[in-house]
C-alpha cells in the first residue's frame, strides 16, 4: 500500500521534471516598459481628461480593491469618468484578504486582468520586489497625462505619510486611496457625567481624565468603567455588564495593530527602521524592556475588557463600541463612521476621539491603502488617468462622507466634512499635531474636535505637543513579521506563554525571517 | 437445557402488558428524539435566517434580542443594492454546468471502469479517488496561470473547470460503484438484443442509474455550491459564485452580519429547493446499495 | 438459421486461475435442438456467453455457418439469449422488455411500432404472461420473470436461440408445459437452439441431441437415448437418470465378479474380452439403474444382495428406497404400492444385461 | 419437545389482503410436518407467524400450553432455517453458528463445544473458519441449519431450505434432513413449494392454496386421495390431468362425458356420487400413469393427437391434445415413440377422480 | 468483446479533462516545491533548490504540531459525527415516510457554505453578543471566550463542523439503513437477539461500509478544508487550531511561499493517499467479504 503511494509520487516526480519547463517562471521579471503614449507631444490648448483619454475610448478599465464604503463611493461616481472618457470602468470589491490574494495571484500569473489595484501599503515591498508595480512618475511627469491641477507635492496632509505609503526605495508607485491612523475612542457622555466624575475622584484621588492621555490614566479609567449589570452608569441602571475598554485579542491582524500602538507609545519597536522608513531593513529589537512593559500592560488591561476579548477582532471591537458595551477603545479612523451611524450604533453622537495614550512618545502609526498600477496592465495610461481623476476633490469629499479618509488637504475645506465628529482628531494626528481644525473641551456636548487634554499633552520625546509618526515595515518580509508577531502576542495574551518568553521567541523568529540578520 | 429454560420461561400477562407499553413508549421516545434533532439542527439555521431580518445593533446586542420588528433592509441592500442576486445565478451556472459536464464526461468513464478490462484499472481508479482530495490551495496558482493563458479568466469556464477538479473524481468514484451493482447480464442482454455497446449504455444501463446520477449530482452541486477558493480567485465579479463573495461583507468597520445572513440563507434556497424536489430520487439513489464505495 | 461450430475453444477466468472451458470442439447442426447438460460450474453458461459474444475466447474459434464470428460484437451475431439470471431491464415494463430487442436501432426499419406491439402480445400469450404486460419486473415472481426473459429471446427470429436454463425457476407444472411449448416452437421455426440445463430430465425430454459438460470438458455427445442407454463414462452414467445410477465396486474373479464381496455375477463375454484389452485384472465398476433393480425377499435365492431399507421417499406413484448393506448404499426405484417400510430387510436382484461396466481407472465405459 | 397448535389463525395484511385464512393445525411433538403450496399460498406467512416475525391478526398460537401470540421471536425459543440462508455476511461460519449462543452470554468453552458439535453433526467442521461468502449454496444451507440446531430449539422452522440448490444436491439434502430430524427429534415445520420434497420427507403434509388449508395428511393420503382438485393437481409429478366433463346417467349407470371421451364410472364411484346434488358439470382428474396408450383403437379407448414426446430415460412423457383442445400428459414406456400430430388412442384406468366444478372438492373422496 | 479498442473513446474526455485541470497543475505545483519561490522574501528568486524545502520541513515543529492538531480535530469530529449521524439516521430510517420530509431539512446546514458556517460560529459563540456564547457564560460552562481559549477553541470548531457535516453523514447512513437486507434481522430475531443486541451485532456490522464511505469523505475533507477554521480562529489561539490545511494555506496564501507551501502539501498529499488507500482497501475487503 505504501508502495503504491510512493509509486505515484515518483511518477509525479518524473512528470515534474518534464513539465517543469512548462511551469510559469517562478518570479516573473518583466522590465518596466517605457510608456508608449499616444499623445507624446504637449497638447495644444488646455489639458482635459476627455482629450487625454481619447486613445482609450471604448476600452474597459478594471479595478479591484477591498469592499469598503469609499470604494462604493467610487462605484457610484465612476459614471462621471466613464462619461467623460467614453470608457467603461469595472470595480471589483472583495474582502480584505481576498483582495490581496486575488491581486497577488493575478500578478504572479501576469495575466493583466487588472489595470488599477487597491492594496494595503505594507504590500509595496512584495509587489515592487516582484516587479509587479509600475512607478507612476512616468505618467505624473508626462504633460499629456498629468492634470495641471493635480499635484501630490504640497496637496497632501503629510509628506512623511505619503513617502511611507506610496513610495518604495525612492520611487512613487501609487496614490493614497486611504490615509488612516488609529485613535482613542471614548464615550464622552459617560466621561463627562458629573456622577461619574465625582465617583472617580473619590476612588482614585484625581479628576476623571476625559480622555486619558497616559497609560496609567487609561488603566484607571478602564477599571473604573468596568461595571456589572444592575449597577448604575452615567445615571442609568445597566441591563448588561459594561467594560472599561476592549482589545483585539484573537490571532488576527487587529492584535498586531493594537500591540504596535502600545509598544510605539512606550518607545519600543519591533524592527528599528533606519530613518523611520518602512522600506529599509533594521535590526530586530522586539525583545526590549519597553516592549515587555507594554505587553504586560496589555495583558493587565484585559481584565477590564469584555469576556470575548481573546477572540475579538475589529468586528467584535466595533460591535462593543456600537452596542455600548465599552467605555473606550483604540480604533481605526476609517471605521469610525460606523460608530457614528445611528442605524447600527447605540453610541452614535456620544463619542469623542483622542489620540493613543502616551508613555514615552505621543505618536500615531502609519497605514494606508493605495491606488497602484500593475506592470501587467495593458492600458496603464488609462489607469493613471482614472487614479488621477479619483484624487479629484469632488470624489475625495464624496468618499470622505461615506467613511473614507482622504489624504488631500482640500477635502477638509468642505463644511460637511468638517462636521464629521472624528475628522479633527484624524487630521490632527496625520499632520503630526500641526493642524487643529477644532478643539473639544470637557463637557462639550457636540463631541467634535481634538480633545483639549490630548492637544495639550506634551510629547516626552520632543518636549512639545507634536505627534510622532511611526512607520511600519513595508519590505517584502513584512507579512511574515506580522504573522509572527500576531502569533506570539496572541500566545502571551492567552497565557500560553509568559510575556518574556513570547518576546524572546518572537525575536528569534523575526531574525530568522529577515535576510539581513 | 438450563440456559434455554432461563431465557424462555413463560411470560405472565403482566409482563406482556408492560412489554407492549414499553414498545409504545419507545415509539414516543423516538418521535421525541427526532423532533429534538430537527430542532437542534434547524434552530441554528433558523437563527441565521432571523438574523437576516435584524439590524446590526440588534444582532450585536449584549442582550439577546428575541422580539424585534423585522427589517428587509439587509435583503434589499445585499441582493438589490449590491446586486448579489446575480452571484446566486452565477453559483447556479457554475455548479450546474460543472456537475453537468462531469456527469456527461464522468459517467461513461465510470461505466468503462466498471465494465472494460482497462490495463492497470484499479491503480488508475485509486489515483482518481486520491485526486479528489488535491487541496485547492495547491492547484490554485497553476490553474490560474493555465486559465489565464487559455483566456478563460473572467469567463464561467474557469470556475466550471476548476470545480471539475473535485466533482469529476467524485462522480467517477460513486458512479462506478453504481455500475458495479448492476449485473453485467443486463449489458449482455441488451447487446445480444442487437444493441451496440454505446446503445446498451444509453438505453439499457443509464435508465437504471438515473436516481444514482441524481444523488451524485446533488451532492456534487452541494460541494460546488460551497466551494470558496476557486470561486474567488478564478473569477471576476461578473462570474463569481456567491460563496466566494461572502468575505467581502466582513469589513474592518464591522462584519455586515445582517447581510451575510440574508445572503447565506437566500443562497441556500435554490439547492434546498433542488433537494426538496428530488428527495425521492436522492434517497433511492443513495440506497441503491452503491455508495458502499 | 445457422450451424454453429466451436473449434478448440478455451476460456479462463480470474487471470487464468480458473479454467472454465478446456479445448471444446462442438458442432451444432442447423435447425437442431441442442442441449448442454452439466452440473453448476461445468462451463455451460460460459459456452453460451462465448457463442453470444458476451465474452471472448482465450483461444479457439467460433463459426456460424462458415463465417468466423470469434471477434464479432454480440449485436453483430444475431443470436437471441435467454439468461438464467433473467437480466430484465428493471425499470421497464414487461411489454417494454419484450419490445426492447425489436426496438434496437439496427432493426429500426424492420419493425414498425404496430408490428412490435402485435409481436409482443403474441409472445406474451404464448408464454402466459399477457396479463402481466404492464407490470415491472420487480412486481413479478421468479417464474414470471423467467418467462419474460424467455419471451424477450423468442420475440425475434434470430439465427440461433441460446437458452441458459430458461425454465429452471418455473414451478413444476409450468415447467412441464413450457418444455412442451419450447419443443413445439423450435420444431415449427426450425431455428438452431442451444439450451443449457443442469436437469437431466429436461435435457432428455427436449434435445435432438445433447452434450454433457463437466468441469469445462465434454464428457459425451449424442442423442438422449444413446446417452441414457450407453453412458460413456461413470460421470455421465451417474448424472443422467434419476435417482443416479448405482455404481458398485466389484472384484473380478475369473469369469465372475463379486459385488462388495457379497454376491457373484457372471460376466458377459463381450466385457470379458474388453477387460483383457484394458488390462483390468482385479476390479471393475458395475452400474445398475435404480429402476432395473427388483426387490425380492431377502431369503429367496434370487436375491443378489441383502440389506436394510434406510429411507423411503414417496414420490407419488413411485418411491425411492435407499438400501444399505455394510457401508454401501444402493438406491432402488419402485412402485409405491409395493414399497417396504423403513428398516425392513430386503433382497435385491437385477439382470446382468441391465448392467453397465466401467473401467475403474479411467471410469470409461467398457463396451 | 413441543406440540404446536394453531387455532383459527388469520393473517390479514394492509388493505384487507388475506394472507392466511382461518387456519387450524396441530403439529405433534417430534413430527416433521410440511406446509406445501405454490408461492403466495400463505405457507410462509404461517411459518413466520409461528416464528413471531409476523403478527397474528386473529386466532391463537399455542406452544404446548403457552399462548405465544404476543411473544417476541426471541421469547419463543424457535429456530429457523431461511430460504435465502440469511447468514450474517460479516461473520465466519463459526461465528454464524455461535451467534445465538453468544446472544445468551454463554461461556466461550460452552460455545465452542456446541458449535463443534453442530458442525460435526452436519459435516462442516472444515468450513468453520471460512467467510460465508466463499461458500456454495449447499454449504450455506448447512451453516443455516447449524445455526438453527446449535441451541436445541423447541420448534425448528424451515422455510424452503433447499429450494436454491441444484436438483442433484437437493435429492441428497432431502435424505440428510430426514436423517437430521430423526436424530434430533425436534418438532419441525418445513415449508416448501416442491411437492416432491414434501412427499419424500414429511410425516404429514398440509397443502395450502390461496391462504386456505386444502388438506392435511400423510404423503400417501394426499397422493391417493386428494381432497380437492388443487391437491390433485399439485401433488404428483408429472401432474394430474384434468378434463371438463359432464355427469350423465344412462340406464342406471353413471357416465362421465366429454367431447373427447365417455367413461363409465365404477359402481363404487357411482355409489359415492349417489347423493351428489351439485352441478352436472365436473372435472375429471387422472394421473399420467393411469392412462394407457396404444397406436390402434381398442375398447373404451378414444383418440388424441400427439403434441410432443419427451423421452426421460426410464420413461417417456407424451403430451397429447384431446379433441376438446385439452392437453394431457401421459407416462409411457421408454421405448414408446410417436411423431407429433400422429393420432394415438387413450384409455383411462382406475383410479380416476372427479371434482366439483365450483367447489373443486373431490366428489369421490 | 472486441470493444477493447473503443475503451479509449469512453475514457478519453475524462482523461483529457483530468490531465488538464488536475494532473498538469498538480505536477506544476510539485515543481514549485523544488524551488525557492516566495514573494515575501527579498532573496527568493525561484531557482531550483532541490529538496531544501523538504529538508526544512523535517525540522519544522509547527508542521508537526499541525498534524497533531489535525488529528485532534479529525478523530473526535468523526466519532461525534458518526455517532450523531447514526442516531439521526436511525430516527429518520425508523419510518421511511418521515425520512422524505426530514432529509432536505436535515441537509440545510450543509447548504450554508463553510465560510458562513464559520462566521455564524464566531458570532453565536461570542460571549458578548452571541446566543450560544451568552448561554455558555450564563451557565458557567465557559469563562471568557470560547474561541479565545486554547482548550475550548478546537472543541468549538469540532462542534461547528459537526453541525455542518452530521446531516451529510446521516443521509449516507440513512440510505445505508434503508438498503440493509431484511434477512439477517429476521435471523437475529429468531436467534433470540433483543433490540440492543440486534443493533450491535447486526445493524452495526452491516452498516460498516457506509461508515467507511462517510469516513473516507470526511477524512479527505478534514485535510482539505481550511475555510471554517480560518474564519473562526485562523489557527489560534496560539496554534491550538492550526490544522495542516490551515498551515499550508498560511504558507501559500499569507506568506506567498509557493515553494514551501507546495512541499507541505505534497507531503500531506502522500500521507492522505496512504491513509485513504488504507481505508479504501478496508472498504473493498469488507465488500469482498460480503
Amino acid at each position: 500500500m505504501y508502495r503504491q503511494a510512493t509509486l505515484w509520487f515518483s511518477i509525479f516526480l518524473i512528470g515534474s521534471l518534464v513539465l517543469g519547463a512548462c511551469a510559469p517562471a517562478a518570479t516573473p521579471t518583466p522590465e518596466t516598459k517605457p510608456v508608449e503614449t499616444a499623445a507624446e507631444q504637449v497638447p495644444s490648448g488646455e489639458w482635459s481628461l476627455a482629450k487625454a483619454a481619447e486613445p482609450w475610448r471604448g476600452q474597459t478599465l478594471r479595478l479591484i480593491g477591498e469592499a469598503l464604503p469609499p470604494l462604493e463611493a467610487l462605484e457610484q461616481l465612476k459614471g462621471q469618468f466613464e462619461q467623460i472618457t467614453g470608457t467603461k470602468v469595472i470595480i471589483e470589491g472583495l474582502g480584505h484578504e481576498e483582495a490581496v490574494e486575488k491581486v497577488t495571484l493575478d500578478f504572479a500569473g501576469q495575466t493583466g486582468v487588472y489595470d488599477v489595484v487597491l492594496q494595503p501599503h505594507r504590500a509595496l515591498g512584495k509587489l515592487v520586489n516582484s516587479g509587479w508595480l509600475r512607478p507612476i512618475d512616468e505618467f505624473y511627469n508626462n504633460p499629456a497625462l498629468r492634470d495641471p491641477n493635480f499635484s501630490y507635492e504640497g496637496s497632501l496632509l503629510n509628506t512623511v505619510w505619503f513617502r511611507e505609503t506610496n513610495t518604495y526605495q525612492g520611487k512613487v508607485y501609487g496614490l493614497p486611496f486611504h490615509f488612516i491612523s488609529m485613535y482613542l475612542w471614548y464615550r464622552y457622555d459617560w466621561f463627562d457625567h458629573p456622577d461619574e466624575q465625582a465617583a472617580f475622584k473619590e476612588k482614585y484621588g484625581y479628576d476623571l481624565p476625559s480622555p486619558p492621555v497616559t497609560w496609567e490614566e487609561y488603566m484607571d479609567v478602564a477599571e473604573f468603567f468596568t461595571r456589572k449589570a444592575g449597577e448604575t452608569l452615567a445615571g442609568e441602571t445597566l441591563t448588561y455588564d459594561v467594560y472599561g475598554h476592549t482589545w483585539g485579542g484573537a490571532r488576527h491582524v487587529t492584535a498586531w495593530y493594537d500591540f504596535l500602538n502600545v509598544i510605539y507609545s512606550f518607545g519600543g519597536r519591533d524592527i528599528a527602521l533606519p530613518d523611520n522608513r518602512g522600506d529599509s531593513y533594521g535590526p530586530v529589537v522586539v525583545n526590549s524592556p519597553e516592549n515587555l512593559e507594554a505587553l504586560k500592560l496589555i495583558i493587565e488591561s484585559l481584565k477590564y475588557a469584555p469576556p470575548g476579548v481573546l477572540s475579538s477582532t475589529w468586528d467584535e471591537k466595533q460591535a462593543a463600541q456600537q452596542s455600548g458595551l465599552v467605555a473606550m477603545a483604540i480604533q481605526w479612523d476609517d471605521a469610525a463612521f460606523a460608530v457614528e451611524d445611528p442605524e447600527q450604533s447605540k453610541a452614535a453622537g456620544k463619542v469623542a476621539y483622542s489620540g493613543v495614550p502616551i508613555k514615552k512618545d505621543k505618536m500615531t502609526q502609519i497605514e494606508g491603502w493605495d491606488y497602484l498600477i500593475p506592470t501587467s496592465s495593458k492600458k496603464p495610461e488609462l489607469a493613471w488617468l482614472f487614479v488621477q481623476w479619483a484624487m479629484g476633490k469632488d470624489i475625495q469629499i464624496a468618499q470622505m462622507k461615506l467613511g473614507g479618509q482622504s489624504a488631500l488637504i482640500t477635502t477638509y475645506d468642505d463644511a460637511e466634512v468638517l462636521a464629521i465628529p472624528y475628522v479633527p482628531t484624524s487630521v490632527y494626528l496625520k499632520t503630526g499635531g500641526k493642524t487643529v481644525l477644532s478643539v473639544r473641551k470637557v463637557g462639550d456636548p457636540s463631541g467634535v474636535g481634538v480633545p483639549e487634554r490630548y492637544l495639550n499633552a506634551v510629547n516626552p520625546l520632543t518636549g512639545d505637543t507634536s505627534v510622532s509618526i511611526i512607520a511600519k515595515p513595508t519590505f517584502p518580509e513584512e507579512e511574515r513579521l506580522t504573522e509572527a508577531i500576531i502569533l506570539w502576542v496572541n500566545r502571551a495574551l492567552t497565557g500560553e506563554v509568559t510575556p518574556e518568553v513570547a518576546l524572546q521567541e518572537l525575536e528569534k523568529e523575526l531574525k530568522s525571517i529577515l535576510p539581513t540578520q | 437445557m438450563s440456559v434455554e429454560a432461563q431465557t424462555f420461561r413463560p411470560i405472565s400477562p403482566a409482563n406482556k402488558a408492560s412489554a407492549l407499553s414499553s414498545r409504545r413508549l419507545l415509539t414516543y421516545v423516538s418521535y421525541l428524539l427526532t423532533a429534538l434533532l430537527v430542532v437542534l439542527f434547524l434552530f441554528p439555521w433558523l437563527w441565521v435566517l432571523s438574523l437576516g431580518f435584524k439590524t446590526r445593533a440588534e444582532i450585536m446586542s449584549p442582550n439577546i434580542v428575541w422580539f424585534w420588528t423585522p427589517t428587509l433592509n439587509n435583503y434589499i441592500e445585499v441582493l438589490i443594492n449590491k446586486g448579489y442576486w446575480r452571484l446566486i445565478i452565477n453559483s447556479l451556472i457554475v455548479a450546474v454546468s460543472a456537475v453537468a459536464l462531469c456527469i456527461v464526461i464522468g459517467v461513461p468513464t465510470a461505466y468503462a471502469f466498471s465494465r472494460f478490462p482497462i490495463p492497470g484499472k484499479e491503480s488508475w481508479f485509486y489515483m482518481i479517488l486520491t485526486f479528489r482530495m488535491a487541496p485547492a490551495v495547491v492547484l490554485a496558482l497553476p490553474l490560474y496561470v493555465l486559465f489565464a493563458r487559455a483566456k478563460l479568466l473572467g469567463t464561467f469556464g474557469a470556475p466550471i473547470l476548476a470545480h471539475c477538479t473535485f466533482t469529476l473524481p467524485f462522480v467517477i468514484w460513486l458512479m462506478r460503484s453504481f455500475f458495479d451493482d448492476i449485473p453485467k447480464e443486463i449489458d449482455a442482454a441488451a447487446m445480444t438484443d442487437g444493441y451496440s455497446r454505446w446503445e446498451t449504455f444509453l438505453y439499457a444501463i443509464l435508465p437504471l442509474v438515473k436516481s444514482g446520477i441524481v444523488a451524485v449530482a446533488l451532492f456534487s452541486i452541494i460541494f460546488s455550491w460551497n466551494e470558496f477558493l476557486y470561486g474567488l480567485i478564478l473569477t471576476s465579479d461578473a462570474t463569481r459564485p456567491v460563496a466566494s463573495q461572502i468575505p467581502s461583507l466582513i469589513r474592518p468597520h464591522g462584519t455586515l452580519w445582517g447581510e451575510v445572513c440574508a445572503l447565506a440563507t437566500t443562497a441556500s434556497l435554490p439547492v434546498a429547493f433542488l433537494i426538496f424536489a428530488l428527495q425521492r430520487q436522492l434517497v433511492r439513489g443513495l440506497s441503491f446499495g452503491a455508495i458502499k464505495g | 438459421m445457422a450451424k454453429i461450430t466451436l473449434m478448440n475453444v478455451s476460456k479462463h477466468y480470474k487471470g487464468g486461475e480458473i479454467q472454465a472451458l478446456k479445448d471444446i470442439t462442438l458442432e451444432i447442426e442447423d435447425g437442431k435442438f441442442f442441449c448442454l447438460l452439466g452440473p453448476a460450474g461445468a462451463g455451460k453458461t460460459t459456452t453460451i456467453k462465448l457463442i453470444a459474444g458476451i465474452e471472448q475466447v482465450d483461444s479457439g474459434q467460433i463459426f456460424m455457418d462458415d463465417q468466423e464470428i470469434t471477434d464479432l460484437l454480440p449485436n453483430q451475431r444475431d443470436v437471441a439469449v435467454a439468461f438464467e439470471t433473467y437480466a430484465l431491464y428493471p425499470q421497464r415494463t414487461v411489454r417494454e422488455n419484450l419490445a426492447f430487442p425489436l426496438r434496437a436501432p439496427i432493426r429500426k426499419k424492420e419493425w414498425s411500432e404496430e408490428q412490435i406491439q402485435r409481436r409482443v402480445e403474441e409472445i406474451a400469450h404464448l408464454l402466459g404472461i399477457h396479463e402481466l404486460l404492464d407490470r415491472l419486473p420487480r412486481q413479478l415472481s421468479g417464474g414470471q420473470r423467467q418467462r419474460v426473459a424467455l419471451g424477450r429471446a423468442l420475440v425475434r427470429k434470430p439465427k440461433a436461440y441460446l437458452f441458459d436454463e430458461p425454465i429452471a425457476h418455473l414451478d413444476a407444472k409450468l415447467r412441464h408445459r413450457m418444455r412442451g411449448e419450447l419443443r413445439r416452437i423450435q420444431l415449427e421455426l426450425g431455428i438452431t437452439t442451444i439450451y443449457t440445463t443442469p436437469d437431466q430430465l429436461e435435457a432428455l425430454s427436449l434435445a435432438d441431441y445433447m452434450a454433457i459438460l463437466n468441469e469445462g470438458k465434454i464428457e459425451q455427445v449424442g442423442s438422449p437415448t444413446e446417452i441414457y442407454q450407453r453412458p460413456a463414462n461413470v460421470f455421465v452414467a451417474r448424472f443422467v437418470g434419476d435417482p443416479p445410477m448405482n455404481i458398485l465396486r466389484s472384484e473380478v474373479e475369473g469369469d465372475e465378479i463379486s459385488l462388495f464381496g457379497l454376491a457373484k455375477l457372471s460376466l458377459p463375454a463381450a466385457i470379458r474380452s474388453k477387460l483383457t484389452q484394458a488390462e483390468i485384472e482385479k476390479s471393475l465398476m458395475v452400474g445398475v439403474r435404480p429402476r432395473d433393480i427388483r426387490l425380492v425377499s431377502p431369503s429367496s435365492g434370487e436375491a443378489l444382495l441383502r440389506g436394510q431399507v434406510k429411507y423411503v421417499q414417496v414420490l407419488g406413484e413411485t418411491s425411492i428406497l435407499t438400501v444399505t448393506m455394510d457401508s454401501h448404499e444402493v438406491r432402488v426405484k419402485m412402485n409405491t404400492q409395493d414399497a417396504p417400510n423403513r428398516g425392513e430387510a430386503v433382497g435385491l436382484s437385477f439382470a446382468v444385461q441391465d448392467c453397465h461396466f466401467f473401467n475403474p481407472f479411467t471410469e470409461k465405459r467398457l463396451d | 419437545m413441543t406440540v404446536l397448535t394453531l387455532k383459527n389463525v388469520w393473517k390479514i395484511y394492509e388493505g384487507n389482503v388475506i394472507g392466511v385464512e382461518d387456519l387450524s393445525i396441530r403439529v405433534e411433538d417430534g413430527e416433521l410436518f410440511a406446509l406445501l403450496g405454490p408461492s403466495g399460498c400463505g405457507k410462509s406467512s404461517t411459518l413466520r407467524m409461528i416464528a413471531g416475525l409476523e403478527k397474528i391478526s386473529k386466532g391463537e398460537l399455542w406452544f404446548d400450553d403457552v399462548l405465544v401470540n404476543d411473544l417476541e421471536p426471541r421469547q419463543r425459543n424457535v429456530a429457523m432455517v431461511f430460504e435465502n440462508y440469511a447468514l450474517y455476511p460479516y461473520l465466519s461460519v463459526y461465528e454464524n453458528i455461535a451467534f445465538p449462543l453468544r446472544l445468551r452470554g454463554m461461556s466461550q468453552a460452552e460455545i465452542d463445544r456446541k458449535v463443534r458439535w453442530a458442525a460435526d453433526f452436519l459435516g462442516i467442521t472444515d468450513l468453520l473458519p471460512l467467510r460465508v461468502r466463499s461458500l456454495s449454496g449447499g454449504q450455506m444451507q448447512a451453516v443455516g441449519i447449524g445455526r438453527a440446531i446449535v441451541r436445541q430449539p423447541a420448534v425448528l422452522l424451515m422455510d424452503e431450505p433447499i429450494s436454491h440448490l441444484e436438483a442433484r444436491q437437493r435429492a441428497r439434502m432431502r435424505e440428510e434432513l430426514v436423517e437430521l430430524h430423526a436424530q434430533l427429534g425436534t418438532t419441525t415445520i418445513y415449508v416448501t413449494h416442491d411437492q416432491v420434497e414434501a412427499m419424500a420427507m414429511a410425516h404429514r403434509i398440509a397443502v395450502m392454496n390461496l391462504g386456505k388449508l386444502q388438506q392435511v395428511g400423510t404423503p400417501k393420503e394426499v397422493y391417493n386421495q386428494p381432497r380437492t382438485k388443487f391437491v390433485g393437481g399439485f401433488i404428483g409429478e408429472p401432474p394430474m390431468n384434468f378434463a371438463n366433463c359432464e355427469l350423465s346417467s344412462q340406464n342406471g349407470d353413471l357416465f362421465v362425458v366429454s367431447p373427447s371421451f365417455k367413461i363409465k364410472l365404477s359402481p363404487q364411484a357411482a355409489q359415492k356420487l349417489s347423493d351428489y346434488q351439485g352441478d352436472r358439470r365436473v372435472q375429471l382428474g387422472i394421473r399420467p400413469e393411469n392412462i394407457s396408450v396404444s397406436m390402434t383403437p381398442t375398447d373404451d379407448s378414444f383418440p388424441a393427437k400427439v403434441y410432443v414426446t419427451e423421452p426421460q430415460g426410464d420413461r417417456t412423457l407424451l403430451s397429447v391434445l384431446l379433441d376438446s383442445d385439452e392437453l394431457f400428459l401421459i407416462e409411457v414406456a421408454p421405448d414408446f415413440f410417436a411423431n407429433p400430430d400422429e393420432t394415438v388412442y387413450l384409455k383411462f384406468n382406475e383410479p380416476i377422480h372427479l371434482f366439483d366444478q365450483v367447489e373443486e372438492v373431490n366428489l369421490l373422496y | 468483446m472486441s470493444s477493447r479498442r473503443y475503451i479509449l473513446w469512453w475514457v478519453l474526455p475524462a482523461a483529457i479533462l483530468f490531465l488538464v485541470i488536475i494532473l498538469i497543475p498538480f505536477v506544476t505545483a510539485l515543481t514549485f516545491s523544488f524551488r525557492s519561490f516566495s514573494f515575501t522574501s527579498s532573496v527568493s528568486t525561484g531557482q531550483y533548490i532541490g529538496v531544501d524545502n523538504y529538508r526544512k520541513l523535517v525540522f519544522d515543529n509547527d508542521f508537526y504540531n499541525s498534524f497533531r492538531v489535525t488529528f485532534l480535530y479529525l478523530v473526535p469530529a468523526i466519532v461525534l459525527q458518526g455517532i450523531l449521524g447514526l442516531g439521526m439516521a436511525l430516527l429518520i430510517a425508523g419510518a421511511v415516510r418521515r425520512a422524505r420530509v426530514l432529509i432536505p431539512i436535515m441537509l440545510l446546514p450543509t447548504l450554508l457554505t463553510p465560510v458562513v458556517i464559520g462566521l455564524i460560529g464566531v458570532l453565536t459563540l461570542n460571549p458578548d453578543f452571541g446566543v450560544i456564547g451568552q448561554l455558555l457564560k450564563k451557565w458557567g460552562l465557559v469563562q471568557g471566550s470560547v474561541l479565545g481559549n486554547a482548550s475550548t477553541a478546537l472543541p468549538a470548531i469540532i462542534a461547528v463542523d459537526t453541525y455542518q457535516w452530521t446531516p451529510f453523514i446521516a443521509v449516507i447512513l440513512t440510505a445505508g439503513l434503508l438498503a440493509l437486507p431484511k434477512e439477517p434481522y429476521e435471523a437475529a430475531q429468531v436467534d433470540g437477539a433483543n433490540p440492543i443486541q440486534t443493533f450491535f451485532r447486526v445493524t452495526m456490522p452491516l452498516l460498516w461500509p457506509y461508515f467507511i464511505v462517510a469516513l473516507l469523505i470526511r477524512v479527505i475533507d478534514a485535510f482539505r478544508i481550511f475555510d471554517i477554521i480560518w474564519v473562526m480562529t485562523r489557527g489560534g489561539p496560539g496554534t491550538a487550531t492550526e490544522t495542516v490545511a490551515v498551515y499550508a494555506y498560511r504558507h501559500t496564501f499569507r506568506y506567498w511561499d509557493f515553494g514551501y507551501g507546495s512541499a507541505l502539501i505534497m507531503v500531506i498529499f502522500v500521507f492522505i493517499s496512504i491513509l485513504v488507500e488504507y481505508l479504501y482497501k478496508a472498504l473493498q475487503r469488507w465488500q469482498a467479504a460480503q
